[in-house]
């Protein structure tokens, strides 16, 4: 186990505070909507900006921690900008931005209500999920978590709609108990403690845990953690969250909101119970039993979707369900495929949803079964979003095969190869309910006249980035953000091992 | 002179207050709310130097009459103590604060003299509760404190009385209980001061005569603190009464019980005791539980915000029994921080329906609707916030009261127990969330309650009803990330002796 | 103390209370609290408690009776049970 | 045994006042009846006080100047009568609260029965 | 409810009847009441009452002299108490005076 | 309540009875340094011979007597001589109803037995005022209301 380097720095905190400062400048231009909007995109910018400051450090081993004040006895309000955390941190904030220009064409397309509002809760949405990615100890997290949970409501019911108020009910129904089952883990765990720090490779290692301690405990977490990531029986929030505008759909349940409850499932995994103690109690087969079901059952179910967007809801939960399965394979190879998926996945994810946004703000459409022949109307969108569903199935030169590759290497090296078995199926699935889309959009004859161009924009240059992001990743990588080194040193962190 | 006498200072500036009003109201009747807000400020100062003064330099025990106690009467000023007549008067400051105008609206003007002196003899009955050391005196106190109760609920709307009558027969059996309790235990050991039967009663080991003593106490401040299921007096009494006793008797009136039974449980009696000679503190927990579940579930099906907030009280003083049921350290650092947090919490959200009431004439969820927000924004804010509180998000105090209890349950190995904390917070969702919705995503649904909204003019309630909520609120998320400073600094100092 | 006295008061302080409870017309529940008031006043003198025994007598057989019957003038007479 | 019953026969009987008090205080559905109840009730727990201060051959806790010394224990405790003097005069003061509520809920609803009351209490819907 | 009050009475019945196997006889000398000197020898108060009162207050009732000196607070809180009823029927009853209805 | 003015028997000798339970009720204030009585009984004693002469000869002449918005202001300045004589005590330097630091008499028991006078004296007056001012108030005209 190497020692990482600590020292302290506020960045993580001004990364955190950044867009929460944004919020009262934001509330106080609600009537100037480009002033408004440029708050939104300076926040994100300079968040972006921090965060990547605090990427060489990371590389390096060298951790930048802030501690602020203890919070409850022995726990303090600490953040700390370790590898797995600068690399959620760097993913989220930098959708961010580009999110953030989607959005402004979106909700100006649709001339929506209260934009001060969604803006508002949109930036304090980001200042929590970097605070997620940062936090030092499980009670930081917590505390994000829920903050997380409660800012997205109002995201959620933007509507206001019977069924977004529905949507919105029910999401909180589900976060929040998944928050109680969390609060309740963290507790036990610092009754067996008194310490909640995530340390790499196990915060409880070396204790003398019984499995009839272990099990329920981490069953536990699941529960608190799992809503989130929405493994499958607490996934049924996401497809009703789809209520939402799409750019919340898009960053928040393809990226914030999921991938903290996945970051969760790291976190507690490889810095809670850490990966001996996983496979000791057999853990991670829970885990991977969880994740297999997820996957295949997600997936077939997205099947059967004619909404686009909850199509890509139940994508989105089987493709979570491949970060799990990462964890739960207990290899450092697959540990990176699992944090290569966060990211790529979250590109990935993120241009469908804004596909799916530029085509409802364009031609209104929100169901699979009208999209004949807009491939001709909307040729980027649609080229964008073919992009991503190649990526998603795991077809090379898209990102999706890198990270699935790590998967699948590393279920091979510990010689579970039942679940290669399990991703290849899943890629056929994804293949099954992607190529639909793309053939009605393309090669069907659609109604619609041709009179129409190209959607906004402030909208299709998102998409359009993500989309070569997808591709540029795929090929590349390392580049601009070194993720795989990132992944590597994090990995390290825990396994402690020599780099894959 | 003052230093020396600071322990009796808090009950003494409340009784003074409270028989000088009447005096002074001859000459001019206004005068009464300044001096029951003069007194409160006063003791409220004392109060917090206490707390320093205690911290720094130990219990002090003051003798009334100079007579030592088993003697004379004394009182007791340690850091439980002090702590929570800190809290109480504190909280009673903000809310008087804001009772000025509320009073001025559902008072009728000869009726305010008296009523402000009973306020200040109901404060002097608490604070004398808590602090002193002698149980005949904590009787005495307590009925006063009862009593004023009694006449400041008796005075709301017109269905008050009938609550009124009730919750003095329930109080009078209480304290009847109570009282026989003393009874016994006085035949028994042969002296009334706490610190000596807690000498005696180990000698003269286990009876049943002492059994019983302590099973009547508690249930006599059980009746007080509504722990369920002898709860049945609170929400009418909380409903109907005016909303400047609700938002007083809600934060502290329970609380006295409940520090009745963590004094009597804990202090008197000793932890060995409650839990393994007689397990009173095991049926304490399980009464406490399913009062939590009871009050949420009932809270849920109310549609008046008064009586719902009142459920939720059941529910919530539930935590507080349960913490001291627990009878571990985190158990009571929960339930005596649960004591603070639940009343910026209820004071809060009472102040809000008090706001409410004064500007609708009405608290009844069913008629809110989203002009309640533009109209009142800071008001719903602080009501958003109390609610976030009361479903335990961090970093409000909410989360960290259960937080403490969860500790303490997982310690027992109580898991039901752990269990019930965490549902509640679920059920305190429901209810909250339903409120948050009307206010702020439910259109009027039809055209005569618009219009309705519309003729009520005016906008947000005054500033001095106004700020002593958004103090409250912003105490909420204050005093969560601060709750350290005082677990540390003074609820560590609280736990009984042999933690 | 005098244990024939105090039985003997002890039975009719039981007697009293029952009637005070069971009779419908309230005059005489009050006019019967008023004897029990006494009766107990005797008892709190027979056991030795002066001070008592005549608080009890002034209180319980004066004010509260005097109270009490101007409470049932103002209100109603009859009870139903 | 003997002894046991002379020691306690007060106490049966004082117990048996308390659950009549009670009685009255829960069953009884007139509110005057209440009040009774609850005066019953107080003056079983003042006869308990006062019961248990009692001692064999002592007399009053009035100081008379033949008795000094170790015959001091000829005096009954006076501190049990000292408290009782304090609820009875508790019990009065909550008495005429109770007056003033029953008299303010009269003039309201023109009945004491508390069934009535609690009817008229959700219908009167104001 | 009913049943609840019920329970309450047998409750309260149970407890009494328990209690009172336990309880010392009457007019027990000997009892820890009446005892000089509490089990854990402390002073017991009543048995201090009754020797010392005359000499301190100068008072032969000693209820008195325990009432209004040794634990006059409690009595300063019955008198509050009284007050407090006085507030009540005021609060609840008196009517305006005649000078306010201008 | 119906009054009994036309009733010459009563009337005669409520009259004459009425001053006599006055003057026993301040004799017991009084006297219950030594024997049984004191502030309480007294107080209510005097109230019982006040309230008799509203009961016989009618509110009107009682409020002669003792007027009834007198109650509460002389019921608070009852507790505040108990109140006071304590907190002269802590003036003297003593603690709170500590009458040994009275500076009214030079013997220590003495100090205390002018002590219980004083505060006997206060609680006669507060319960005399407020038990008057309950029966006043019980007894009140219904509000037109």
């Amino acid at each position: 186990m190497n020692m990482s380097d600590i020292y302290t720095s506020a960045v993580p905190l001004y990364a955190v505070l950044v867009s929460l400062a944004a919020v009262p400048l934001i509330i106080l231009s609600a009537k100037r909507q480009n002033l408004r909007e440029f708050w939104t995109i300076a926040a994100g910018v300079v968040k972006f900006i921090l965060v990547l400051t605090l990427l060489p450090g990371a590389l390096e081993n060298r951790v930048a921690t802030v501690r602020l004040f203890e919070i409850t006895p022995n726990i303090q309000l600490a953040l700390k900008a370790d590898a797995v955390g600068v690399f959620f941190a760097i993913v989220a904030s930098g959708l961010w931005i580009l999110t953030s220009i989607y959005s402004i064409g979106y909700m100006r397309g649709l001339g929506e209500h209260k934009q001060t509002r969604y803006f508002s809760y949109f930036a304090v949405c980001l200042s929590s999920t970097i605070g997620i990615a940062f936090a030092a100890n499980l009670v930081t997290f917590i505390l994000f978590y829920e903050i997380l949970t409660i800012a997205t409501y109002p995201l959620v019911i933007h509507k206001e709609t019977k069924e977004a108020i529905y949507a919105g009910r029910k999401y909180l129904a589900y976060t929040l108990t998944g928050g109680v089952f969390l609060i309740a883990a963290a507790a036990w765990t610092y009754q067996l403690n008194g310490n909640l720090d995530f340390v790499p490779g196990g915060l409880l290692q070396g204790l003398a845990l019984t499995a009839g301690t272990a099990v329920p405990l981490f069953f536990l977490f699941i529960a608190g953690v799992g809503v989130k990531a929405s493994i499958m029986p607490l996934h049924s929030w996401l497809p009703t969250a789809m209520a939402a505008p799409t750019p919340v759909s898009a960053l928040l349940h393809a990226v914030a909101v999921v991938k903290a409850g996945v970051f969760g499932i790291i976190r507690v995994s490889m810095f809670i119970f850490g990966p001996d103690i996983m496979v000791q109690f057999g853990l991670n087969r829970i885990l991977i039993v969880f994740a297999v079901i997820t996957i295949l059952v997600g997936s077939l179910l997205a099947l059967k979707q004619d909404n686009l967007k909850k199509r890509l809801a139940y994508s989105t939960i089987a493709h979570l369900s491949y970060i799990v399965l990462g964890v739960g394979i207990m290899s450092s190879t697959a540990l990176i495929g699992s944090l290569l998926h966060i990211a790529f996945h979250a590109t990935m994810k993120i241009t469908l949803f804004f596909c799916a946004g530029a085509i409802y703000v364009h031609l209104h459409k929100e169901n699979i079964s009208e999209l004949d022949g807009i491939g001709k109307t909307m040729p980027w969108t649609l080229g964008a979003f073919t992009v991503a569903s190649i990526g998603l199935a795991g077809i090379p030169p898209v990102n999706g095969f890198i990270s699935k590759w790590y998967l699948g290497a590393g279920a091979a090296d510990s010689g579970q190869f039942l679940l290669i078995v399990v991703l290849v199926v899943s890629g056929i699935l994804n293949v099954a309910y992607f190529s639909p889309i793309v053939h009605r959009s393309f090669f069907r004859k659609g109604q619609e006249q041709e009179t129409q161009k190209e959607a906004k924009p402030a909208m299709v240059i998102p998409l359009v980035l993500t989309a070569c992001l997808s591709l540029v990743f795929g090929l590349f990588p390392n580049l601009f953000f070194s993720f795989f080194r990132l992944a590597a040193q994090a990995v390290t962190g825990i396994f402690g091992g020599p780099l894959p | 002179m003052i230093q020396n006498n600071a322990p009796a200072l808090v009950p003494l500036i409340f009784l003074f207050a409270g028989i000088i009003i009447p005096l002074a109201a001859l000459k001019l009747r206004s005068s009464a709310y300044f001096i029951a807000l003069g007194a409160t400020l006063a003791s409220t100062i004392v109060s917090i130097s206490n707390v320093i003064f205690v911290l720094d330099s130990g219990p002090v025990r003051y003798f009334f009459g100079g007579w030592p106690p088993p003697i004379g009467i004394e009182y007791v000023l340690d850091p439980l103590s002090a702590f929570l007549t800190a809290v109480i008067n504190g909280i009673t400051l903000i809310v008087l604060i804001h009772a000025g105008k509320i009073v001025e609206k559902e008072i009728q003007e000869h009726r305010r003299v008296p009523y402000y002196a009973l306020v200040m003899l109901f404060l002097c009955g608490c604070n004398g509760i808590i602090l002193t050391g002698d149980f005949f005196n904590l009787y005495v106190f307590l009925e006063i404190s009862s009593l004023a109760l009694y006449g400041m609920v008796a005075v709301g709307d017109k269905k008050a009385p009938i609550s009124a009558f009730r919750y003095l027969i329930m109080g009078t059996v209480g304290g009847g209980f109570y009282l026989l309790g003393v009874g016994f235990l006085y035949v028994h050991t042969g002296s009334l001061n706490m610190a000596d039967i807690k000498e005696i009663l180990p000698v003269l080991g286990t009876n049943p005569v002492v059994i019983v003593a302590l099973s009547l106490m508690v249930l006599g401040f059980g009746i007080k603190m509504a722990l369920f299921p002898l709860h049945g007096w609170l929400p009418d009494a909380y409903t109907h009464a005016p909303s400047a006793s609700s938002s007083i008797m809600a934060p502290i009136g329970v609380k006295i019980g409940a520090y009745g039974i963590l004094r009597i449980l804990l202090f008197v009696f000793g932890i060995k005791f409650v839990t393994q000679v007689f397990p009173i503190a095991q049926i304490l927990t399980w009464f406490s539980a399913a009062g939590i579940i009871y009050g949420s579930i009932m809270a849920i099906s109310q549609d008046e915000m008064k009586r719902m907030l009142a459920y939720s009280s059941i529910s919530q003083i539930g935590y507080i029994g349960l913490g001291i049921g627990l009878a571990n350290p985190y158990g009571i650092i929960g339930a005596v921080l649960h004591i603070l947090n639940h009343g910026l919490m209820k004071a809060c959200l009472f102040l809000v329906a008090g706001n409410f009431r004064m500007k609708l004439g009405h608290s009844n969820i069913k008629n809110f609707n989203d002009t309640l927000r533009k109209k009142m924004p800071w008001t719903t804010a602080a009501f958003a916030a109390g609610a976030l509180a009361m479903v335990g998000i961090p970093p409000t105090v909410g989360f960290f009261s259960k937080w403490y209890l969860a500790l303490g349950t997982i310690e027992n190995k109580s898991w039901i127990l752990l269990a019930v904390i965490l549902l509640s917070s679920l059920l305190n969702a429901v209810y909250f969330f339903r409120i948050i919705e009307k206010i702020y995503f439910r259109s009027p649904s039809s055209k005569q309650e618009e219009k309705e909204h519309q003729s009520r003019k005016g906008t947000e309630v005054a500033a001095s009803m106004l700020i002593p909520t958004l103090v409250l609120a912003g105490a909420l998320f204050i005093f969560g990330l601060l709750n350290t400073i005082i677990v540390k600094g003074v609820l560590m100092k609280v736990l009984p002796p042999g933690m | 103390m005098h244990w024939e006295i105090e039985i003997t008061l002890f039975i009719v302080l039981i007697l009293v209370a029952l009637i005070s409870l069971a009779v419908r017309n309230l005059l005489t529940a009050v006019v019967t609290l008023t004897v029990f008031s006494f009766a107990a006043a005797l008892l709190y003198v027979v056991m030795g408690a002066i001070d008592v025994g005549f608080t009890e007598a002034v209180v319980g057989g004066g004010i509260t009776g005097v109270l009490m019957v101007v409470l049932i003038f103002k209100t109603s007479r009859r009870s139903s049970d | 045994m003997l002894d046991f019953f002379a020691g306690h026969y007060a106490y049966w009987f004082i117990l048996v006042l308390l659950v009549i008090g009670l009685y009255g205080m829960i069953f009884k559905k007139n509110l005057v009846k209440k009040i009774i109840g609850m005066s019953i009730f107080q003056v079983a727990i003042i006869l308990f006080f006062v019961a248990s201060a009692s001692k064999w051959n002592a007399t009053v806790p009035i100081l008379e100047h033949g008795i000094q010394g170790e015959a001091l224990v000829q005096y009954i405790n006076p501190l049990p009568h000292t408290l009782m003097l304090t609820a009875i005069v508790v019990g009065v003061a909550i008495n005429g609260v109770a007056f003033a509520l029953i008299i303010r809920i009269y003039r309201r609803y023109r009945t004491l029965d508390e069934n009535t009351l609690l009817r008229n209490m959700k219908d009167d819907t104001e | 409810m009913k049943y609840i009050n019920y329970f309450i009475l047998l409750v309260f019945l149970f407890l009494l009847i328990y209690a009172s196997t336990g309880l010392p006889n009457r007019g027990d000398l000997d009892s820890v009441v009446n005892r000089d000197r509490s089990p854990s020898g402390t002073q017991n108060a009543s048995s201090y009452y009754i020797r010392n009162a005359y000499k301190d207050t100068h008072t032969p009732n000693m209820v008195t002299a325990v009432l209004a000196d040794y634990r006059s607070y409690d009595t300063l809180g019955e008198e509050t108490v009284i007050l407090t009823a006085g507030l009540i029927c005021f609060l609840l009853l008196r009517r305006r005076r005649k000078d306010d209805e201008e | 309540m119906k009054s009994n003015e036309d009733n010459p028997i009563t009337t005669l000798i409520s009259s004459i009875v009425a001053p006599f339970i006055l003057l026993f009720g301040m004799y017991i204030i009084v006297h219950g340094h030594y024997s049984p009585g004191g502030g309480f009984q007294g107080g209510t004693m005097l109230a019982a011979s006040v309230i008799l002469i509203r009961l016989v000869l009618g509110s009107e002449v009682g409020q002669l007597q003792f007027n009834s918005t007198w109650g509460t202001p002389l019921g608070s300045l009852g507790v505040l001589i108990y109140f006071g004589t304590g907190l002269a005590a802590v003036f003297f330097g003593g603690t709170f109803l500590n009458y040994h630091f009275l500076p009214i008499a030079q013997e220590a028991s003495m100090k205390r037995s002018l002590g219980i006078l004083f505060v006997e004296i206060g609680v006669g007056l507060a319960v005399m005022a407020i038990l008057i001012a309950v029966y006043d108030d019980l007894l009140g005209e219904e509000p037109d209301a």
